[in-house]
């Protein structure tokens, strides 16, 4: 469906103290928008992502799910969810990769990735289970079924952290340096998980310095810096000749660290 | 071996044979007895406070030299320690709460007088018949209990305490229905127990509790038991003894025969 | 009889004497840990030599000490400890009996108890210490008596901390069972008060009360010790403490 | 050594096995549950329940349990609205007593180790259960509770072997378990040592069983701790 | 005093169990010899340097120290070294750096530095701190004296381990990869460090990873395969048109790693 608007994000903002991180964000992302969001160390990407999926609570702003709008109440001068409810469910329809990859340690990967549909969805457990093997077989581990996280190296880990958000059939995937935890040969193991999403038309917000990645894979290019998006486009002209000077110098400091 | 300097050990919590003063220095009738006994018996006494519990096993691995705690000379006892001549013979007796449907049971305020395993006593078999289903509380490990279990095992609950006191506490509160001790010493209980609590059924004296409470020593030592047995015979002979009972019980213990 | 009275430190007050046992019950507490702190040091180096005769001593030194009632081994050195004394003291020629005074023997009980849980307080120390470190001081040639000395020991001492609080407060509540040694300790001595005035609930409470006061001193000291030997740790972990 | 006498006080104790076996099983049961439910306050926001629980634990933790337990039995009956309440003929049975005040006393130490696993269960995984869509009790249910109960089962297990020590304490309140029979034992016979030898080697094989039993549920436990097996 | 042997290895073997890891290796270092010791994972390299100050025990082989023999004795189908005394002794002429640096977490950063002179060395305290800090200075972090090793960074901590290695004035130092536990912006730090211990004339045997050091510090490279010298020179002929197969292919991964 495209056209269909799955994530729209109002004039965000937020503040940890007196210290402003977000200043003001907007973004909308269509269905099967594959959205690149680069930025210096501290310019509030993952606080944005965070604030997407309310793992932290934006101070002010609007967040709109597949046309669903997440509910605020001001208390104590402060914003909070107005109901547990939505939350958890508007959670369930954006999938989360952690830049750590968080499995839980105490479940197989098998029961990791059917967690969710199981506990959460209430779904029946012989459904999910399928589901979870062609999940495994899709992202490359179908052998690890009954290791536990543990045992698995960093890049398998993150495939399997990326098929239980998979799991829950989410709307959008939002990706929080899903490759920067990992040894360079084990990086290429999960991008190719990641390009094979993109081109299965998976809406995906990706935070990553795999300048390959924003510019090979992504449809759009989002640049932030201090809290504010500097600079956006396709990725063609981003790297092309309509970068702004500001990402120019982004993308040439990191040219060097490679 | 010549006793010139001797231990003794009570147990200073057993009001009003021995207690503890608030500023930690014993009394009651036995400490003063002893200072009588140890004057005549020109031993240097030396009175030290220890548990109950541990009492006998204690004096045999050398702890101190004399028990003084109104141990009752029985034959069981007899085998493991020595005993000097009794300086106290008291009756005991029930007790139950003032207003339980137990109280003034038949005989209370007899006297009655038993031997060991002596059977067939009608004033006991009334009570067999009044206490039927009755919960009966008494110190483990005394003459007493031994006395009950005898008696009243076949026919009452029988529940055991550690000490004498917690028993009197769990009367008041109404989880025993009965209590079987030493009449002295529960006189001296009632007193603390705000008068809620008084003798129902006969008192029961004689041999039955053994040859009434003597100071215990060790096998080892018969000098030192043949001393202290000469000064208690004198302390009861020119009735030092009763002078101390009614001052401390306001009966006389002092053993009859 | 009023209860301030009864508490108070006058003629018939119980104050004092309280005051006394609460001093007693530190006193054999302490020493108990003294005790113990030989007890487990050689416990522990045991278990760690790798010799299995010394191993499995260690071992059925702290089953058989953290496995039986505090009560029964209490029981059990009191009498035991005076006959075996006696017995010895008889056989080097000494006529009649030798008692351990209740203090001795009651901190000796206690302490053989607590040095089993310090045993393996000790162990988890010393398996704490980075491996590196005592390759770095054979590196310099240390020699192992001065390892032991000026690398191994401090860094034991102070893992242990936290486990020796622990171990503390267990060993403070043990030393309540010695009560039936007639050792005028706190608890003992709230039994002898609580007898004599036959006033049991208040004496009890205060008993109570006291080993309160008592625990949360202590836990102000080892906390205290605990951050000054955590000053050479990151700061990250000194919040966690 | 006299067999015969080692024997017939063996077989004294041991009848008292039941006794002691059940005051452990109930209180652990009981305190256990305790514990849990003042954990969750001592975790909670609220601080009234915050504070409660901090006071719970510091009391039960830091007094003897032997003045618990008489002040339990001994000193509830004193309150005529509790002897003349529904609760008196419970309270009126020592062996609820006796489980009772094991149970409260346990429930102090069980709150501070449960506390000490749930605050070793990583942030992470639990805000990946957030990130699916799980809150309250689902989360503590599948996330929380699985990995804290297995950070904290060794001290847990030492905490259950002490419980089966301080069963020692409850003839105090006349039930006659191992320890109070073996005392009583002595006091008629007079034979401190062996009756107390025979006690202990009880003592030590119930707590071996005990140990070997949560060692056997830890293992069973770690799966995910241990290596992978080699075919892997 | 150029010419005289620092150090010398004779037909060192070294065998776990029945895995033999050192299988015959020679070596000399002159004064002054700066040496790289090269290799692959496993090649021995970290073995041979423990064998050298006796923190592993050479099956077989002789070790001479400034002229001084390390006497051996077989015992038990073993050997040992016949006197711990002269261990200590010969151990307090190497300076060992590790490659986790293996601080002594409960002394401060001075405290590491004076405790082999003062207590095994048994010299002054005021002459081992004046030292100390003179050394401190020279490896840059002068102003950490009295902090503990835990509040440095892991480059700092490491100049530490070299000051408190140069603090007992040995013979030689060893080095066993003392940058690659090290984040890459800190190796920097260290390496500086070590070229100016080098160019002081210090005796240095060091593995590592680090091909510039190797090639323009170092004055003799030595190649290791499998428990073996596979080959040595000058780095001008090993990095150059001399090397063997084995050593070029070694140096040819090790490029495309980075
Ligand atoms: N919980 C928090 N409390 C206070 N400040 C925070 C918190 N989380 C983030 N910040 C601050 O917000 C700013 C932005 O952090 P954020 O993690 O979003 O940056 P980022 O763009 O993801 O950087 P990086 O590339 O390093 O991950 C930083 O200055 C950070 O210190
Ligand atoms: N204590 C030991 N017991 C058994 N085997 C060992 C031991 N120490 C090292 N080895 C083995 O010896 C071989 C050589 O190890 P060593 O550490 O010397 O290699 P290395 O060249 O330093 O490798 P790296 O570059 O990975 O540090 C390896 O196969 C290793 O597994
Ligand atoms: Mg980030
Ligand atoms: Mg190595």
């Amino acid at each position: 469906m495209p056209g269909v608007t799955r994530l729209s994000v109002r004039n965000i903002r937020k503040s940890f103290g007196t210290h402003e991180v977000l200043r003001g964000i907007s973004l909308d992302a269509q269905d099967g928008d594959v959205i690149s969001l680069l930025g210096a160390s501290g310019s509030g990407k993952s606080t944005f992502l965070r604030c997407i999926n309310l793992l932290e609570t934006a101070t002010d702003g609007d967040i709109f799910v597949d046309g669903e709008q997440i509910r605020m109440v001001h208390k104590n001068g402060r914003s909070h969810p107005a109901s547990q409810k939505q939350v958890d469910h508007i959670r369930s329809e954006l999938g989360m990769v952690f830049q750590s990859f968080n499995l839980w340690s105490h479940m197989t990967i098998l029961e990791n990735i059917i967690e969710g549909p199981m506990h959460v969805l209430k779904r029946p457990k012989a459904e999910c289970i399928a589901e979870a093997e062609a999940l495994l077989e899709k992202v490359g581990i179908a052998g690890k079924r009954d290791a536990y996280p543990a045992h698995l190296s960093g890049g398998q880990q993150q495939r399997v952290a990326i098929a239980r958000a998979l799991a829950m059939k989410p709307k959008v995937m939002l990706f929080d340096e899903p490759t920067s935890a990992l040894d360079p040969e084990l990086v290429g193991e999960v991008l190719r998980v990641m390009r094979a999403l993109a081109e299965e038309g998976m809406t995906m917000l990706v935070v990553t310095h795999e300048m390959s990645f924003a510019r090979n894979v992504s449809n759009r290019v989002v640049f932030m810096k201090e809290g504010l998006v500097e600079s956006s486009g396709a990725p063609e002209d981003m790297f092309g000749s309509g970068a702004s000077p500001a990402f120019r110098q982004f993308i040439g400091n990191f040219g060097n660290g490679q | 071996k010549d006793w010139t300097s001797a231990t003794i050990t009570l147990e200073g919590a057993y009001a009003p044979w021995n207690m503890t003063n608030a500023d930690g220095t014993l009394g009651g009738f036995e400490p003063e007895l002893a200072k009588v006994l140890c004057e005549r018996a020109k031993i240097e006494c030396t009175l030290v406070a220890s548990d109950w519990d541990g009492m006998i096993p204690a004096l045999n691995a050398g702890k101190f030299d004399v028990i003084m705690d109104a141990l009752s000379i029985t034959e069981e006892r007899k085998q493991i320690i020595d005993f000097t001549i009794p300086y106290a013979a008291t009756p005991a007796a029930f007790a139950t709460a003032k207003d339980s449907p137990l109280a003034n049971a038949a005989g209370t305020g007899a006297i009655v007088k038993m031997t060991p395993g002596q059977t067939g006593v009608s004033e006991i078999d009334a009570l067999k018949e009044a206490f039927k289903g009755k919960t009966i509380g008494i110190q483990a490990a005394t003459v007493y209990a031994k006395f009950i279990y005898d008696n009243f095992g076949s026919i009452a609950e029988i529940r055991e305490y550690k000490t004498g006191a917690d028993r009197d506490l769990d009367l008041q509160n109404g989880r025993i229905d009965l209590g079987f001790d030493d009449a002295v010493y529960f006189n001296n209980a009632f007193a603390s127990a705000n008068d809620t609590l008084a003798f129902t059924g006969p008192e029961i004296v004689g041999p039955i509790w053994g040859a009434g409470e003597g100071l215990g020593v060790r096998k080892a030592d018969p000098e030192l038991r043949d001393k202290l047995s000469e000064a208690i015979k004198s302390a009861l002979a020119d009735g030092t003894v009763k002078e101390l009972s009614m001052k401390w019980f306001k009966v006389d213990v002092s053993p009859q025969e | 009889m009023a209860t301030l009275e009864l508490l108070g430190f006058g003629s018939t007050g119980w104050g004092a004497l309280l005051l006394v046992a609460t001093l007693m019950t530190l006193a054999v507490t302490a020493t108990a840990l003294a005790i113990g702190a030989v007890f487990g040091a050689i416990v522990a180096s045991a278990k760690l030599s790798g010799n299995l005769i010394l191993v499995t001593l260690g071992n059925i030194y702290t089953t058989v000490f953290r496995g039986v009632p505090e009560l029964l081994i209490i029981y059990l050195i009191y009498f035991g400890g005076s006959s075996a004394i006696t017995s010895i003291g008889n056989w080097m020629g000494y006529e009649g009996f030798l008692g351990l005074p209740s203090f001795a023997s009651g901190a000796l009980a206690v302490g053989i108890i607590s040095g089993a849980y310090q045993a393996e307080v000790y162990r988890g120390a010393y398996l704490a210490i980075a491996k590196g470190e005592l390759e770095a001081a054979s590196a310099i040639g240390m020699s192992r008596a001065m390892r032991v000395r000026r690398i191994i020991m401090p860094q034991v001492l102070r893992f242990a901390i936290p486990g020796l609080g622990n171990v503390w407060q267990l060993s403070l509540k043990d030393s309540a069972l010695i009560s039936v040694t007639g050792l005028a300790e706190l608890m003992r001595t709230s039994q002898v008060a609580a007898g004599s005035t036959r006033q049991y609930f208040l004496f009890f409470i205060v008993g109570g009360l006291l080993y309160l006061i008592l625990t949360s001193l202590s836990d102000r000291i080892f906390n205290r010790a605990e951050r000054r030997a955590n000053r050479s740790m990151p700061a990250s972990a000194m919040g966690q403490a | 050594m006299d067999f015969a006498f080692l024997f017939s006080s063996m077989a004294t104790l041991l009848a008292a096995v039941p006794t002691t076996l059940i005051l452990f099983s109930l209180s652990v049961l009981c305190g256990g549950l305790l514990g849990l439910l003042i954990v969750t306050m001592r975790v909670s926001g609220n601080p009234v329940l915050r504070n409660f629980a901090k006071g719970y634990i510091f009391v039960f933790r830091g007094s003897p349990l032997m003045i618990q337990m008489f002040l339990v039995f001994y000193g509830l009956g004193q309150f005529g609205f509790i002897r003349y309440s529904f609760l008196w003929p419970f309270l009126r049975e020592p062996m609820v007593c006796a489980i009772l005040s094991l149970a409260l006393c346990t429930a102090g130490y069980s709150a501070e180790i449960f506390r000490s696993g749930i605050r070793a269960v990583s942030p992470k995984e639990i805000e990946a259960g957030r990130a699916i869509g799980m809150s309250g009790f689902l989360l503590v249910r599948r996330i929380i509770a699985p990995i804290a109960f297995r950070h904290a089962l060794p001290a847990y297990s030492t905490e259950i072997v002490l419980m089966m020590k301080s069963t020692a304490l409850a003839s105090l309140v006349t039930v006659w378990e191992v320890t109070g029979v073996a005392q009583r034992l002595i006091s008629q016979t007079y034979r401190t040592m062996e009756v107390f030898l025979c006690a202990a080697v009880i003592y030590l094989v119930l707590n071996f069983i005990i140990l070997q039993a949560m060692a056997l549920l830890e293992y069973s436990l770690s799966r995910h701790r241990r290596p992978a097996p080699s075919a892997a």
